[in-house]
């Protein structure tokens, strides 16, 4: 099982440029770009100082931003020179271009999030799949009929035959699931940690694909994470993560 | 719940509470050709036996009309719904339409499995499907994308599938290995949700 | 025929000779999740489309009965049943897998940049996202949501992504017109951190 795990919480420096607008409340058409610089400049430092790996894409807006930043420093020319003359220059602000593209993102952004509710509202249907007609086939007629499919169709078959909800032989009595204590995977994962020289691929600590599961393990490493007792290292994107004790933390730990 | 169901069944008082007809009909629609024991039924629906009985008579009371063009029959101790028979002219006419010039997806789809799950069995590909699949493999093999490749092991030794080179020839793939990769384990993209809210989550601790 | 059509849709007279609900609900039960295009109900029932229109409004009314679990909807372009939405919680304890396999953020994304432009070439989805699509491009193209329906000019004759039809089944939309039109709007400051419920439960148990 390949877990895949982004680092990046935001779909790239874009997402993360509208989640901070967002979040100072402020206006994308006047963009404070000094604050907002600054801001996104403490995200990626941030991500360094948990040893994550950084998209190059955030180190290129970075500069970007830095860039947009020092032109508006300029002084303007509009108050000294014919207006006429730099009437092209005048209306270019220097930020134009990336709110432009800001926008233009969130849009889709916003689309993404119609068809994601699209998406639910489909799961709700269930369907049957075609009846097998043989019955009523007196021959075959299969071999005058032309063939136009394409390997899309053939694909597109087979992705909704199994999206076809497949239905349960003997219906299971619902057993409530046993939710595990988040303390109780801590400990878990602290004994997997120091049984392992300390060190464990991300993965490894996923043995159940249960969901619950999954969130109470996720939950354990954020809490330990917290406490400062592992740190969280990947050498690039899509290589594996890998968890670390650190030195010292279980002596002190919380329990 | 039995208060409720009572209410339904004499009709007299429609309290819409649980419609319980109705969601029957979603259970037994969505079984397809595999159908629904009474136990099931019971059992999804929260009722005794008895009281599933009641609501299974109840709708196929409803399937008698003369405008319902489906029936609620039982096979094998599972209930489960089909056309009616009088209904086959029609069905007859769909199968042989000329408009059916293309591959059925019932065709596709078993297409789909035996690509890539060859060497494959017939009831293997049914277990998949859910249905009965002997007229797609039978269109199949006439049209040479599929043929068989052997014999299963075991008793009946049925016949295994698997594509031919008319398939890659008809596909344009130079080879079986060429075919797109599939992301059939479901779980993936869930995962790699939660793992991006657990880092979401983590990044506003961060914060930022 | 279409005298009988009249008789029917009138519902005065109940001459019992030719029973067009009950036969189209034969015919889409039999289709399945393949559905049945107007013209191939219009084939089969031999009238012309525009009653055969018709009939589907006819039976389609018949579905919104309470009483009744499947509807009629029309997606990718055919016309098909499927359980009522509302009925999905009773399905659910029917079924095997919990939860479907939605997309992740990065592959929606995606998508609606190539429902909104396609055809549209891999490097201006990039320009758009302002990051690398490759795996999100081909998450969809596997699950055969996309595909490429074409060259662009110039240089590099990069790829030109469109959707497909199993996209409109996907997301069960009658056609590709059917989409949600973009907004301009821009001011509003309600892009939801995308706080799951879910999470949030645990949120206050860790203290976090």
């Amino acid at each position: 099982m390949q877990y895949n795990v982004k680092i990046e919480a935001f779909e790239g420096p874009l997402d993360l440029l509208l989640h901070l607008i967002n979040r100072l409340e402020i206006d994308i058409y006047d963009i404070p770009v000094s604050e907002i610089t600054e801001q996104y400049l403490i995200y990626i430092h941030a991500m360094k100082e948990f040893q994550l790996d950084i998209a190059s894409e955030y180190l290129v807006m970075a500069a970007t931003l830095l860039a947009i930043k020092s032109k508006m420093l300029l002084p303007k020319y509009e108050e000294e020179e014919d207006e006429e003359f730099f009437d092209y220059e005048e209306g270019q602000d220097p930020r134009d271009e990336l709110v432009e593209r800001l926008i233009e993102y969130k849009k889709y952004k916003e689309a993404a999030e119609d068809l994601k509710t699209l998406e639910q509202e489909r799961g709700l249907m269930y369907t049957k799949p075609p009846s097998d007609l043989s019955q009523y086939a007196e021959e075959d007629r299969a071999d005058n009929t032309r063939l136009d499919v394409t390997l899309y169709d053939m694909l597109g078959a087979f992705q909704k035959l199994l999206r076809r909800k497949k239905l349960q032989k003997p219906v299971t009595a619902k057993i409530a699931r046993q939710e595990i204590p988040i303390e109780r995977r801590m400990e878990e994962i602290r004994g997997m940690l120091s049984s392992s020289g300390g060190r464990k691929n991300f993965n490894d600590l996923f043995p159940e694909m249960e969901r619950g599961h999954i969130v109470v393990t996720f939950l354990a490493i954020l809490e330990l994470m917290k406490r400062k007792e592992v740190s969280v290292e990947q050498e690039g994107n899509f290589a594996d993560i890998f968890i670390s004790a650190q030195r010292g933390a279980n002596e002190v730990g919380h329990h | 719940m039995p208060i409720f169901l009572f209410q339904h069944r004499e009709g007299q008082t429609r309290l819409d509470i649980i419609n319980w007809k109705g969601i029957l009909e979603s259970l037994l629609f969505a079984a397809g050709d595999e159908g629904l024991s009474l136990k099931q039924i019971a059992g999804v629906l929260e009722v005794d036996e008895a009281e599933a009985q009641e609501i299974v008579l109840n709708l196929q009371k409803d399937y008698k009309n003369h405008d319902r063009g489906i029936d609620l029959v039982q096979i094998a101790e599972v209930y489960q719904l089909a056309t009616k028979k009088e209904h086959a002219v029609y069905l007859k006419r769909l199968v042989e339409a000329p408009g059916a010039a293309h591959l059925s997806q019932a065709a596709l789809e078993t297409l789909a499995i035996i690509a890539y799950r060859q060497p494959i069995t017939r009831v293997e590909i049914e277990e998949i499907r859910g249905v009965k699949t002997e007229r797609p493999i039978h269109t199949l093999s006439s049209r040479a994308l599929i043929k068989d490749v052997g014999r299963a092991d075991g008793t009946g030794r049925a016949y295994l599938y698997g594509t031919t080179k008319e398939f890659l020839d008809y596909f344009g793939l130079k080879s079986i290995d060429e075919l797109p990769a599939l992301t059939e384990k479901i779980d993936e993209t869930d995962i790699q949700d939660e793992a991006d809210l657990f880092f979401e989550k983590f990044h506003e601790k961060v914060e930022l």
